[in-house]
């Protein structure tokens, strides 16, 4: 049964909320039950962002994850330092390894590092790092199918934004592929 | 309809739009400024005002006309913006306007913090305006009934012709989950023929007032007014029971902690120590009756809050003594975990206090 | 034989609480006259504040809204912008206006809303038994300057509208005084063309009105006229502050 | 000259005597004697044929005490 | 000290004045405008100062930048004013400051009357301001006790830094009695070592705030806060109970209405009925322990106020369930007489609801 | 060597939690300068605001209160009139000051407070996330004007300096702008010259600073700098409005 | 025992707040326990005023009279009409019958008819009307000592005023003795 | 031209370029690489001994980073 639990957090800017709203918006799709709770607050303000991510089978009773989180995905160190504890043991962690030199210390999760800037800036756009970071999360965990996250973008994107569908995809491919070779 | 996946604050606006209010009255506070940040996007399209006052109290006037005029309006803000509006909402009160008024409450008192909390309580139930009033008080647990909710609000307010406050939080308002507009049963409302529309020189003027410089005609519409609360007691209270059959303790608890307490009842189950909930959907009228008539299985009661424990007066007197009322909670923004509530419900059974 | 003066169809039959001499009841004829002379009486909606002229709901033969103190302009906002085709305007004293009200009229003014207002400045609160207001004049003797208002704690009286006159949005702000026979001729004069401006659609007119509180100044009513031309009328002069033209071209 | 008809309803009078300020004419008058429903002194006119129906009374007149006609 | 006949308005702001409060913040309102009439003449004499405020929000918001500075302040309005104070208020409560704020009640909901009414006792017990936050609410019972009350105040405003209130009503406020200005004994109370007076460069700042933008100091600020509430409920609590031994029925009443209950208690107990009288001198905190301790005989309990019920929910909390609790009042403005209270009271001996 | 500029001791170590290049900075530590020039940090004491510097109680090094949104002035006042000896100073924004607060800034200068005000109008709600201002500007888009501010709906951009001019009691009152070096230079002598005004027991005295909020135009530090000399400083002339001297001669 | 409850009530402008406060002065040097309870309100605007008294040997329960009245003193028409009947059986009424020409229909209570305003005018001051209902009063109930009256009435004048005090002293006197022909 | 000596304390810095954008020498710049505690690229003197010591860097920089000293 699935019952996925996920904190996205990084700087403000890396597109940590959008990210968090693709996978929910995926999750609905799927018809799944989903929800999607920001962190917010005046200390955002160019500092950290952070939201949780459920996503389920049965219907969720509280949104907000508690030192019991299936997944954290960490887009900078900071984001490392605070919630890679609220990660259950047995759980996931995700590290964009770009910005982190640093390494997990807890043996109880497991641990992907996934250089999301670097294979963002390869492609030529520095603000695709996040769907890097899907595309990887997504190849690990499995609890969506890839194209509805894709899908859940494509909307988002709409019509005017459209072109960049295209990059995205290759980001998002490129991310699974560096999760691969760690699993 | 299908779902969408909405953030709270935009799923009531949302919601109001599909209930036919077209007039939105606000000013910004965290953390419910989406909802007129999405009026000001939706209404001018759809013939509609959004309007931003120049404060929370020219807002709830601004209000008190717009409702005058006989339209569905609404305004909404978050605690320290709710507390300016008292004087006002008891004016829409003594003057019998229907009209929703929406509060994302966070933190306090004073400025306090952005972060969701449920302090706002006393101020939502026995209000901080003056006199006999009393606001019909809907606590949604989810977005979706958040913006069930809000439709039926308008209903209510219509139908009582008494503002009806929505009472959410800072979680409430700022997370997504999908939500799906259906379509509502139409009720049957009367006519409002008491509306400052202009008389066309066809009627004798309307006047919209709560002055009554005799008392012996301020005490009549007191009673007036009790009648339409009595009703609203008699008719409207709203709640929901969950796992109580045999339930060995029972928590009490309305909107996101009420939630989470769900999350724990289930994990205590699946513990095998069986909890029932109580979660009371309108906040006033309360559900007395349902923790008067508590299963003679449940021992205790355990209220759970993000406030000190406003809500605890109003269970001491359902419970009329019955059984110990216990408390948890957290307060200042912080968000109780399932685990609190578990550890507080097991300390209980343990004997402890 | 011809009618050369009668009681207005604008205002009801219910005789006015107001005390002898007070001028408020000249001025709710005079917006009564107004209402019938542009036939709009029956698409008005007048807005009541909290003074004396709270009653003002009875008085007015239109839709009437009572509003809390100081808050007639966001109340008559929230009527307009829902009834743009109905006339909607506020009827105010300066304790209202000037001081409790003060950020409500100035943002109405500054959103110039559709609206008229109706201001009664007779330099004291009437209704709650004669405080100083914020236009008391220095010197005036009131039950809360009960040595005589002193500008060193207190300061010069406020002018209001001189200071709306700098909103952007004040389409209309003229200062007249109901002391005269010619100068209430003038006073309406004042007050008609703020309704029309309204029903032009140019935004927000305002007149203020010198008045009388015969009771709280302590004088007869006919003193008490005199009072305020000798004293009121020096510290306000009369006049136009601003119009549509100056609006236009600006 | 022209000449007017002035009528008061004196039970509406609350005995201001703002009329009789400004009558130009000086043709009104408090009734001392006369005290109305309301428990005033009505303003009274005392020589009703010098009224030029200047309307100067009704104009300062509170109460709508007032009427005026004139040929 | 001898008698002096004086308004209860201006034997309030006598009382101040000989506690050591120099300055006053007030907007003029009925029935209670007598209180800044007296400070705009008094003051001014003595080195304080009295202000008109251009409003109640004004008002309530010099008092918080007075009382930081350490100074004994006080403020007064009546319902609907009272109501615009809230945001302030909570504010007060939240940053820790002492003053006193005195409602005379009149009848609402929202412009009501200017009479006097009682119906304000859920605005001064449960605050209409956003958070967790307390007031100290003195009900005085006659002029004296008011003297006495807010003398008290502003020395349990200093002790606990916070707000009290005096919870008057238009009645105490216009009527003469004669009234003692007794000495009172000098409690032993903290440096005001937080307050802004200037660092002279000689300590850190001082802050006065109310903001906690992290919600685990906020909760911890809370946690602050409940303990003194709890410090006044376990010291504060006050209230004098009448002809209560052997008492077949109790009458439960505040301020004016238990006044004039106790006439009516008196002219029963001539014709041979023994009422009992319980009268609230704090209504926060609540006696809850006297209510729930009635004496054996009594067996109903009578609720009289001029609202339209509002302490009944206090009276609940007290009684656990143990008898049937009754009401009678009048409200609007309105004010009950000894008969009507004889009247009831015989009803509900004689079996009646 | 000689320093030239170092930090003022007129404000604390704590770093500011604005985001980056968001001239609220500069304005602070304008103030915390001339607190530190005239010498009168031991005698200052600041009322912050709701808005983006509600956290300037952390900042200025004098003692500090944190006011309700728009209240400032009501708090400096409370202050004030019970330390009449000590400098007591508001730090506004424009939401703060000309929305919420209207009635509390007017009725200061109306009574003289013998306070300073600095009147931070970045044209925007900063703190809660770019809504529209009363002093946004025609065509400007923020979160609730997602179309760009329209006259016809919500009024001209209030000029709050010229308004308050007019209000008897205003002292001195002047708009700056902290757009480039000589500008800041300028802006801060108004601010000196404020505090002066104080010291002097002249009354109310008022700085409306011109400042950027780069994160809620939607622009970096430096375009918002352009942008305000392009668009801000067009519709708010710079200048001083009122001055000691005319008062003393009116 | 002493158990006076006197509704006091005329015009707005007839001194019927001063006459009440002077009883309630006089009570209160007695050390007798006294109240004073206004009507107020806007209505009151050159309306009618009206005041409740209470001078009694017993702490006073309540300040308001409810059809308890032991005596009722009307200056005016409207007074009497409201007031009248406010009066317990066996209790007294005082009518100014300068300004009230019809006469009090209860039989059960004892009505005293005084012509404050013409004796007042008769002394050449208008003002002091209420000074002889005052004289009147005192004389017929003897409640208490008419020093007393006239020393409050002294100190409430003042220094500056005190020359108006003979005048009034003379009213009291002959309100006394209008009401002496009446016993 | 007068010399001058900036320092900048670059952990305070949220390089927002103001300073850069007002030296009249031009010889600030923004630091690509560096990344200060904080998480931005700080501002850095690139010609330190072309500095006027004007203080125009000083004068525009929110965060108090610059000192300005001059012979
Ligand atoms: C919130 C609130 N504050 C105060 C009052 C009391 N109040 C009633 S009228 C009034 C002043 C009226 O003065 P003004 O506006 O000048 O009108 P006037 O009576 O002089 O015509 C006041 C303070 C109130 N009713 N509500
Ligand atoms: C009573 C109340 N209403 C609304 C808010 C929310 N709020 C906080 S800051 C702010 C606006 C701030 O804008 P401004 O004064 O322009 O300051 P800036 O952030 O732009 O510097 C608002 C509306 C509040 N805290 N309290
Ligand atoms: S109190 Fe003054 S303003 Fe009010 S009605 Fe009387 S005279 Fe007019
Ligand atoms: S109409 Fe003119 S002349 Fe005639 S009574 Fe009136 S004021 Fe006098
Ligand atoms: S002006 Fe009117 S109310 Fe006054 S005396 Fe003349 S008729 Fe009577
Ligand atoms: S939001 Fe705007 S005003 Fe606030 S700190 Fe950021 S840039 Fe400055
Ligand atoms: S002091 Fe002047 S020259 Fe030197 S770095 Fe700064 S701006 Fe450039
Ligand atoms: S102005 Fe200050 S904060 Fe901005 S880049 Fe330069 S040194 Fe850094
Ligand atoms: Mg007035
Ligand atoms: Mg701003």
């Amino acid at each position: 049964m699935l019952n996925e639990r996920i904190i996205l957090a990084g700087f403000g800017g890396q597109g940590i909320m959008l990210m968090g709203q693709l996978l929910t918006q995926a999750g609905m799709n799927e018809e799944k039950e989903v929800s999607w709770l920001p962190s917010y607050g005046p200390e955002m303000r160019g500092g950290t962002a952070n939201c949780d991510v459920m996503i389920s089978d049965k219907p969720i009773a509280s949104p907000i994850i508690s030192a019991d989180a299936t997944c954290a995905i960490v887009m900078n160190l900071p984001s490392m330092v605070k919630f890679v504890p609220e990660v259950e043991p047995g759980g996931v962690v995700l590290v964009n390894s770009s910005l982190i030199e640093e390494t997990v210390e807890r043996t109880d999760v497991k641990v992907y590092y996934i250089p999301c800037n670097d294979i963002a800036n390869d492609l030529g756009n520095m603000k695709i790092a996040n769907m890097v970071m899907l595309g990887a999360y997504i190849e690990i965990r499995r609890s969506l199918d890839p194209e509805s996250v894709l899908q859940a973008l494509e909307s988002k994107l709409g019509m005017t934004k459209a072109s960049l569908m295209d990059i995205n995809r290759q980001a998002f491919a490129k991310g699974a592929e560096a999760a691969k070779l760690q699993m | 309809m299908s779902k969408v996946l909405m953030k709270g604050n935009e799923a009531i606006g949302a919601a109001a739009i599909a209930a036919g209010c077209k007039y939105f009255f606000g000013y910004p506070i965290t953390p419910q400024s989406e909802l007129p940040e999405y009026m000001s996007a939706r209404l001018p399209k759809i013939g509609g005002v959004y309007l931003q006052a120049e404060s929370e109290v020219a807002a709830i006037n601004m209000v008190y006309g717009a409702a005058g005029t006989g339209k569905r309006v609404m305004t909404s803000s978050s605690s320290p913006g709710i507390a300016l509006k008292q004087e006002g909402i008891s004016y829409i009160a003594g003057a019998e306007l229907p009209c929703v008024i929406v509060n994302m409450v966070r933190g306090g008192p004073g400025l306090g913090s952005i972060q969701p909390a449920q302090s706002d309580y006393n101020q939502a139930t026995r209000g901080g305006g003056d006199g006999d009033y009393k606001l019909l008080v809907y606590a949604p647990g989810n977005i979706q009934e958040m913006v069930d909710l809000v439709q039926l609000a308008f209903d209510k307010a219509d139908y009582y012709r008494n503002p009806v406050m929505i009472l959410g939080d800072g979680m409430m308002g700022q997370m997504m989950e999908p939500v799906e507009f259906k379509e509502m049963p139409k009720m049957d409302l009367p006519a409002k023929d008491w509306a400052t529309t202009g008389t066309q020189e066809k009627r004798k003027p309307n006047v919209i007032n709560s002055l009554y410089l005799a008392a012996e005609e301020l005490e009549q519409h007191n009673i007036h007014l009790q009648t339409k609360y009595q009703e609203m007691i008699d008719k409207e209270i709203m709640f929901e029971e969950y796992n109580m059959e045999g339930a060995e303790l029972v928590i009490v608890a309305y909107g996101t902690t009420a939630r989470i307490s769900k999350a724990a009842v289930d994990l205590l189950q699946a513990q095998g120590i069986h909890v029932g909930l109580i979660r009371p959907i309108t906040v006033w009228p309360f559900p007395y009756q349902a923790i008067k008539d508590l299963p003679e299985s449940a021992k205790n009661i355990l209220c759970v809050e993000m406030s000190m424990g406003q809500m605890i007066d109003d269970v001491r007197i359902g419970n009329e003594g019955q059984r110990p009322i216990h408390f948890v909670g957290r307060s200042g923004g912080m968000i109780p975990t399932p685990q609190l509530v578990i550890d507080k419900v097991k300390e209980i059974l343990n004997g402890g206090k | 034989m011809a009618v050369v003066f009668q009681k207005t169809k604008g205002l009801t039959d219910v005789e006015t609480h107001y005390c002898p001499g007070c001028t408020h009841g000249i001025i709710h004829r005079l917006v009564g006259e107004v209402m019938e002379e542009l036939g709009i009486l029956g698409k008005s909606i007048g807005v009541a504040p909290v003074g004396c002229s709270v009653l003002a709901y009875n008085y007015f033969n239109c839709d009437m809204s009572e509003a809390a103190h100081g808050r007639a302009p966001a109340v008559a906002t929230g009527i307009k912008r829902i009834l743009p085709d109905n006339v909607v305007f506020t009827y105010q004293g300066d304790g209202d206006l000037a001081s409790i009200g003060t950020a409500e009229i100035v943002h109405a003014a500054h959103r110039s809303e559709n609206i008229t207002t109706i201001f009664v400045n007779n330099a004291i609160y009437g209704m709650t038994g004669g405080q100083m207001a914020p236009t008391t004049l220095i010197g005036q003797r009131t039950t809360t300057s009960p040595y005589g208002r002193d500008a060193a704690t207190t300061g010069m009286p406020i002018k209001m509208s001189e200071m709306l006159a700098q909103v952007p949005g004040a389409t209309f702000v003229e200062r007249v005084a109901v002391n005269s026979p010619a100068n209430v001729r003038k006073a309406k004069r004042a007050i008609k063309k703020a309704f029309e401006i309204q029903l032009e659609g140019k935004g927000f007119a305002i007149v203020e009105v010198l008045s009388t509180c015969p009771t709280n100044w302590g004088m007869n009513p006919v003193k008490a006229l005199r009072w305020l031309e000798d004293n009121l009328m020096v510290y306000y002069p009369l006049g136009n502050f601003r119009d549509y033209q100056e609006v236009e071209n600006a | 000259m022209a000449k007017g008809t002035v009528t008061f309803k004196q039970d509406l009078c609350k005995g201001c005597g703002l009329c009789v300020s400004v009558c130009p004419t000086n043709i009104l008058a408090m009734d001392d004697k006369a005290i109305n429903r309301k428990g005033y002194h009505p303003a009274t006119v005392v020589d009703p044929d010098n009224c030029i129906g200047c309307a100067n009374c009704a104009m300062m007149c509170p109460d709508l005490v007032i009427t005026v006609e004139r040929n």
